[in-house]
């Protein structure tokens, strides 16, 4: 071994510009979304915690005055309404899109004609907003309008309709629709997952003589954990973010029966000249996604690491 | 370099002529209005179209900028945005004491030079020179008065139901039992908060007075808020609410007038704008609807004035198109012209009336008249009376009572208190 | 003069040492293997040639070059990756000659490498194709014609052989063999596989831990391990190793094993007796090769190195060439290659062969041979 | 995995079949129930509208409405339709999807290709974008956009719907490319390609499946966004979903529920036509690996 002797007589070349350049080049492609990711989600979100404790009303103030905001938040009616229409929202739209979503790539996935046709059916409703059909909805949904109406035409004198004009069960007619628009997406989530699902193990699931429920219900089902983990994170996320659609539907109402933070959070801010208290209830409606969210990505990243 | 910017300036010449070039003509022609409104259909937009006209005719360039939805709300969205970002329009639809709040941020031109060669202060009445005035000078420009306590009745169904139209609230009572006996609607109503809200309005006005409204929804008085009238005119909302029918939650007004115009509904509670609906349906005031006021409210005057707000120019050019857009909309020929499709009356006193119908005549009348008695007041329901955060929690107040069958007027009343505190 | 130099590369994640400074020197032409379980650090250092991952400290310098600041375009080497790394896109003419189309290399003379590359490798006929309608067997020669085609000074091969079925692997592997006579190139191999590490490397280098354990020839790796782990991981099946007390018998120092009845005594190797005579009375672990415990109808004469006892025998593995007897001495399991012919059944005893003059012993805590 | 019940009877598994696509044709009409109704009403005259039901069948069938929502409908003073503010939507939709979609593609080829210290953090960091409700960041954006003067404009437009999308689309390549083997680039950079050269001769042309996942995402979403449309453009060069808003939610005057339906249609018409024509490609994409967390 000649290692020593030899360290000394080598050649050694330096790095040129260009190779800086190349090892940096990652870095500078990164940089504007960094840049992007900085300024426009957290500066914003701090921007918007400033204003929060300050009075701003019908523009941006930014002298600060404490936690007058979110006390008289809390201390609003109808911001519990929101949230509690937020919890029944959410969780019912997460699990009911999640279920139906299961269960239609499951029915298509049993070797359909047509399925391309019936595939395109569900998913259509993600293509259009509610801008564009909520009109149609609040027509179907009317007792006078639509549903209702047809049935009773149709003979059935008794049968009602009416959760839209109903204080009480208006935020589920926004659960109906919402559910209409992303079921599609979710369906198609899972029938992704589904074909993804290695054939290997269900035949040795019926070598060992499973029931078909039985397969489903322990074998692939249970395969499709990242899935049901990426549709969680969609669903979430529409449901929190969701505002054309209580807009489009129901006007938060009757009253503000179907208010949900979103709304609440601009009806405050833009039409009521009250900024501070709207970004009070950003504020919140934030730290309760950070809340849900952040544990929930960790734990399955961690899980799934590679 | 220099040829391509002649060709640009060129096409933008041409592309003038058909829809109305940014920047570089401006120098050509007068200057550039940009107006922020949400008049977006028919007669509205018709009218909005007779102000553009007028400007060009003065040299000076449209720029529409039409943002509907939610009487303004998205408009007052698009507003601040515009505003925060530095690049706010040459006037925006605003009104009440939204006009003192946007001057109070300094934003606001001072018109003060139009008025004078106008002579506003002669034309308008007092009560509405001072809200389009901040500090003694003058920031907005009105357009209309809506009168908001009409009632508008469908006759031949009072007389197939056997009732008389009323004109207090127990008339009320008898003829919307009788109405509803006879398997009809009394009340045609959309369950949306400021159509509550306009409703409630009306009624308070008719069972407090015009003194206790002025006290409890102008000076926001917490003994007026929280008092015995207060809980009455509440109870009467729970009568009133009875009469409508189950299916008005988030109704647009326009389908409940249609419900009165088809003879479904007996009557409807609802600023002036509804006449338009009936005139686009071929319906003659006084015999097939009547305009009347609400029970208990005739000689008082809930008024909705619509104005626009001038901001701040930099640029000399605008300044003039602002003063042009303002000596505009003052014009008697634009009064008359936008009056007439709106339903409204014209804001400049001593105008001729002549192709006005008898519903805007005895608006007008009415407006004159109920000034000198102290009985003109602001509609809190729009916007005309109280800051937008105190509304919106009355609004809130006044939605949850309807839509609460349990919610005791009390309560209601005690609502409306801190409401007033905010 | 394509050598390569690595002289005390370190490899830190943060806190983490991944790499406790490796020196190893490749001659031209020689073909190095890098072989231990994974997580060793053989392939960060294969990256680290590469020019893949960073250098830590230390330096690793190419055919005299120090390359620690070079990118990998500048190292004038060719890899060929455990996936083969095809661009999917491409067919297989454009894989081999994408190297050099970079390189601005001259159409013709592209056309020229990508002809002689596949002839070469025996894929004339699969140049047109894309790399998913090909086998794996396939897709690993074309990996290795996109080496070729480079001509590099220095070839590294990321366990090339690893995605590849039993019949194929072998096959390959002598191929490469073969190409490696043929080119005289210097390659550096990564490989698992201890197999492959005996049959192709001129030198191992044995890792664990990311520190090189041994360095030198498949036999000397083989014969005369550096250390417990090495012994271990070289040779299949592994070499036995057993947990035995030193004694002294008859004026030699050896080793007392038992196979659950009476005890024997192994005697060390001449070579051995001193060292081990300090280890009297305690327990070390022994080492010894199936191959060295056999039956004696095979070798020849009598020789003092050998000694025959009489074991229980627990299982009888045939394997065809040879067969595998199991036993159990000091209670631990013990593989013997014996011939296939033997009638040994198990539950029998049998007389076994011990060749004793290749018995290594280790220390049994700090695992270094005892010599 | 669709072979998998051969062990009913012949009987049962027609009934089980029957029953199947009863369920798959129930949903069907549930899905399309709004659809109907706005394509229907659409063809409607006005007086048809107001005699029958929502849901009845139209008595005569004109377009009447559909040209006039395109061509004449008045929206605010100008009384041009909906296809000048379509054009609108094109010019600002397709420059935001496809920078929006080149982005994401460049974060997600440098998140899992070029890992370097921090990378994974920042991923973190930038799908917490995905959670901000847009109403929250109108009033800053806006004054951002004063402060780098592009605001009310196209260019504004677009560089507020890039901002917002690439959460997403980073999401989606970034998801993609963990399932590409990092082999590949280093092969290629040892072949003597640089860092874009890897990408634009080697990942991108893996990607036609994720792009079109992505493409569709970004179209759909912008196309269909009225909130930054609103707030963020001009006055003359407002999107459809806004120009719809304007004419569908008029304050006063009769409503032409046919006019409102064909200007719906219209305004979905693109999106639909995108999801319809490369619905199957958008399910490859997912299961490509958009559907791996």
């Amino acid at each position: 071994m000649t290692t020593a002797a030899n360290a000394s007589s080598l050649d050694r070349p330096h790095k040129r510009f260009a190779d800086y350049l190349e090892t940096a080049l990652p870095k500078i492609v990164l940089g504007p979304t960094l840049l992007i990711a900085l300024i426009f989600i957290y500066g914003f979100i701090i921007w918007t915690g400033w204003l929060s404790f300050t009075e701003s009303r019908l523009l941006p103030r930014y002298e600060l005055t404490g936690f007058v905001q979110y006390i008289s938040l809390f201390e609003n009616e109808r911001w519990w309404v929101a949230l509690r229409n937020l919890g029944i929202f959410g969780g019912l739209f997460i699990v009911v899109c999640l279920v139906v979503g299961l269960l239609l790539a499951i029915l298509l996935d049993q070797r359909i004609r047509a399925e391309g046709f019936l595939r395109a059916i569900y998913l259509y409703p993600m293509a259009l907003s509610f801008i564009v059909t909520g009109t149609a909805w609040r027509w179907i949904l009317n007792p006078g309008l639509g549903l209702q109406n047809l049935v009773r035409q149709m003979g059935f004198e008794n049968f009602t309709f009416d959760w839209i004009v109903t204080p009480g069960m208006s935020i589920y007619t926004v659960v109906i629709a919402g559910a209409w628009q992303s079921t599609g997406f979710v369906m198609a989530l899972f029938l992704a997952g589904l074909r993804g699902v290695d054939d290997a193990i269900i035949k040795a699931a019926q070598v060992d003589g499973a029931s078909p429920t039985r397969i489903y219900t322990s074998i692939i089902i249970p395969s499709l954990r990242p899935v049901f983990f990426s549709a969680l994170i969609i669903l979430s996320h529409i449901a929190i973010k969701s505002f054309d659609l209580v807009m489009a539907l129901t006007g938060g109402g009757p009253g503000f029966s179907s208010d949900l933070p979103a709304t609440f959070m601009y009806t405050f801010a833009f039409n009521r000249n009250q900024i501070g208290l709207g970004a009070a209830s950003a504020i919140i409606m934030l730290m309760t996604v950070v809340a849900i969210i952040v544990p929930l990505m960790y734990s399955e990243t961690r899980r799934t690491h590679r | 370099m220099k040829l391509t910017w002649k060709l640009a300036a060129s096409a933008c010449v041409v592309a003038a002529a058909l829809s109305g070039c940014e920047r570089q003509e401006e120098a050509a022609a007068g200057g550039e209005v940009e107006v922020l409104h949400w008049w977006t259909s028919g007669g509205e937009a018709a009218s909005v179209a007779e102000l553009k006209k007028m400007l060009e005719e003065k040299g000076d360039t449209w720029k529409d900028f039409a943002v509907a939805g939610g009487g303004g709300e998205t408009a007052m969205t698009v507003l601040k945005s515009r505003v925060v970002s530095g690049n706010p329009p040459t006037a925006a639809q605003v009104k009440g004491p939204g006009i003192q709040e946007w001057a109070r941020e300094g934003v606001l031109a001072n018109i003060d030079s139009v008025a004078q060669a106008g002579n506003w202060d002669g034309l308008l009445p007092g009560v509405v020179s001072s809200v389009m005035k901040y500090e003694g000078n003058y920031v907005a420009v009105p357009v209309n008065v809506h009168r908001v306590n009409w009632m508008w009745a469908n006759p031949a169904v009072f007389e197939k139901a056997g009732a008389s139209i009323p004109t207090t609230w127990a008339e009320f009572q008898t003829a919307a039992d009788k109405i509803q006996k006879a398997g009809l609607i009394a009340v045609a109503h959309g369950g949306q908060p400021w159509q509550d809200s306009t409703l409630f309005e009306s009624i308070a006005l008719g069972v407090g007075g015009a003194s206790w409204y002025q006290k409890a929804f102008v000076e926001l008085d917490q003994v007026a808020l929280n008092s015995s009238t207060m809980i009455e005119a509440f109870d009467t909302l729970r009568m009133v609410q009875k009469y409508i029918d189950k299916d008005a939650a988030n109704r647009d007004w326009n389908l409940a007038t249609a419900m009165v115009i088809n003879g479904d509904a007996a009557m409807q509670f609802m600023g002036d704008w509804a006449k338009g609906e009936f005139t686009a349906a071929g319906k003659v005031p006084g015999t097939d609807y009547v305009c009347m006021p609400a029970p208990g409210t005739a000689g008082s005057f809930t008024f909705n004035i619509d104005s626009f707000i001038m901001f701040e120019q930099k640029d000399e050019s605008a300044i003039t198109a602002q003063a042009h857009l303002a000596e505009a909309i003052m014009d008697p020929k634009f009064q008359e012209i936008f009056n007439l499709n709106k339903g409204s009356i014209p804001v400049r006193l001593g105008m001729d009336l002549a192709k006005f119908d008898q519903c805007a005549k005895d608006s007008s009348a009415e407006f004159s008249s109920s000034s000198q008695e102290k009985k003109l007041v602001p509609s809190w329901a729009h916007e005309m009376a109280m800051p937008p955060a105190n509304k919106g929690a009355m609004f809130d107040v006044v939605t949850a009572f309807m839509n609460t069958p349990g919610m005791s007027s009390k309560d209601a009343a005690a609502g409306m208190a801190s409401a007033g505190k905010i | 003069m394509s050598t390569l130099s690595i002289i005390n590369v370190k490899k830190r994640y943060g806190p983490v040492e991944v790499l406790k400074g490796i020196n190893i020197d490749v001659e031209d032409g020689e073909f190095l293997i890098l072989v231990g379980p994974s997580g060793c650090g053989k392939s960060t250092l294969l990256n680290m040639i590469a020019g893949l991952d960073t250098i830590s400290s230390g330096e690793i310098a190419i055919g005299g070059r120090v390359v620690n600041d070079l990118s990998p375009k500048d190292r004038d080497i060719a890899m060929v990756f455990q996936s083969y790394a095809l661009y999917p896109n491409m067919t297989v003419r454009n894989n081999i000659s994408f190297g050099l189309k970079i390189r601005k290399i001259p159409k013709d003379q592209q056309e020229e490498t990508v002809n002689r590359v596949a002839k070469l490798l025996q894929i004339e006929a699969l140049l047109d194709r894309m790399p998913s309608q090909l086998s794996g067997g396939q897709r690993q020669r074309v990996a290795m014609g996109r080496a070729l085609a480079r001509d590099p000074a220095l070839f590294l091969f990321d366990e090339p052989l690893s995605n590849l079925d039993a019949k194929l692997r072998v096959e390959m592997r002598a191929e490469i063999k073969l190409l490696h006579e043929r080119l005289d190139a210097t390659i550096v191999y990564v490989t698992h596989d201890q197999i492959e590490a005996m049959t192709l490397g001129d030198r191992i280098a044995v890792m664990k831990g990311g520190e090189v354990h041994q360095l030198a020839s498949p036999q000397q790796v083989y014969d005369d391990p550096a250390d417990l782990f090495v012994a271990g991981f070289i040779g299949s099946p592994p070499m036995n190793l057993i947990r035995a007390s030193v004694a002294s018998k008859e004026g030699k120092i050896g080793v007392d094993l038992h196979d659950g009845g009476e005890t024997f005594f192994l005697a060390a190797p001449d070579a051995v007796q001193s060292g081990l005579s300090a280890w009297n009375g305690r327990e070390v672990i022994v080492g010894i090769r199936p191959e060295q415990i056999t039956d004696d109808m095979a070798r020849g004469p009598e020789r003092t190195d050998r000694v025959k006892r009489n074991v229980k025998v627990d299982v009888v593995h045939p394997t065809g060439p040879d067969t595998l007897v199991l036993i159990q001495l000091n209670d631990t399991p013990v593989t013997c290659r014996v011939h296939p012919e033997t009638r040994v059944r198990s539950g029998d005893t049998a007389d076994l062969m011990f060749d004793l003059s290749k018995l290594v012993f280790f220390d049994p805590d700090k695992e270094t041979r005892i010599r | 995995m669709a072979d998998t019940y051969q062990t009913q009877t012949a009987g049962s598994q027609w009934l089980g079949r029957a029953v199947l696509y009863a369920l798959l044709v129930v949903f069907a009409v549930y899905y399309l129930m709004p659809l109907f109704v706005m394509v229907t009403t659409s063809v409607k005259t006005l007086d048809d509208i107001r005699a029958g039901n929502l849901i009845a069948l139209p008595q005569e069938i004109s377009f009447a409405a559909w040209f006039k929502a395109w061509g004449t409908a008045c929206i605010g003073v100008e009384c041009n339709g909906l296809k000048g503010n379509f054009l609108n939507s094109v010019s600002f939709v397709v420059p935001a999807v496809l920078i929006s979609t080149l982005v994401g593609a460049f974060n997600g080829y440098v998140l899992t290709m070029w890992r370097f210290r921090g990378s994974d953090v920042l991923f973190t960091m930038l799908l917490l974008g995905c959670f901000i409700p847009f109403q929250v960041i109108l009033l800053p954006m806006a004054q951002t956009l004063g402060y780098l003067g592009i605001a009310n404009s196209i260019p504004g437009l677009i560089f507020v719907h890039v901002v917002y999308g690439l959460a997403f689309t980073t999401l989606f390549f970034r998801n993609f490319y963990v399932t590409v083997p990092s082999d590949l680039t280093k092969a290629a950079r040892i072949d003597g390609a640089g860092f874009f050269t890897i990408f634009w001769r080697i990942i991108l042309p893996l990607s036609p499946a994720i792009i079109v996942v992505s493409v569709i995402w970004q179209f759909t979403q912008i196309w269909n966004d009225f909130l930054f449309g609103v707030v963020f453009s001009s006055g003359d060069r407002q999107p459809i979903t806004v120009a719809l808003n304007n004419l569908v939610n008029t304050s006063t005057g009769v409503k032409e529920y046919n006019v409102d339906m064909s200007a719906a249609i219209i305004a979905g018409l693109p999106t639909l036509f995108v999801y319809i024509v490369a619905g199957k490609y958008f399910l490859r994409g997912l299961t490509a690996g958009a559907v791996k967390g």
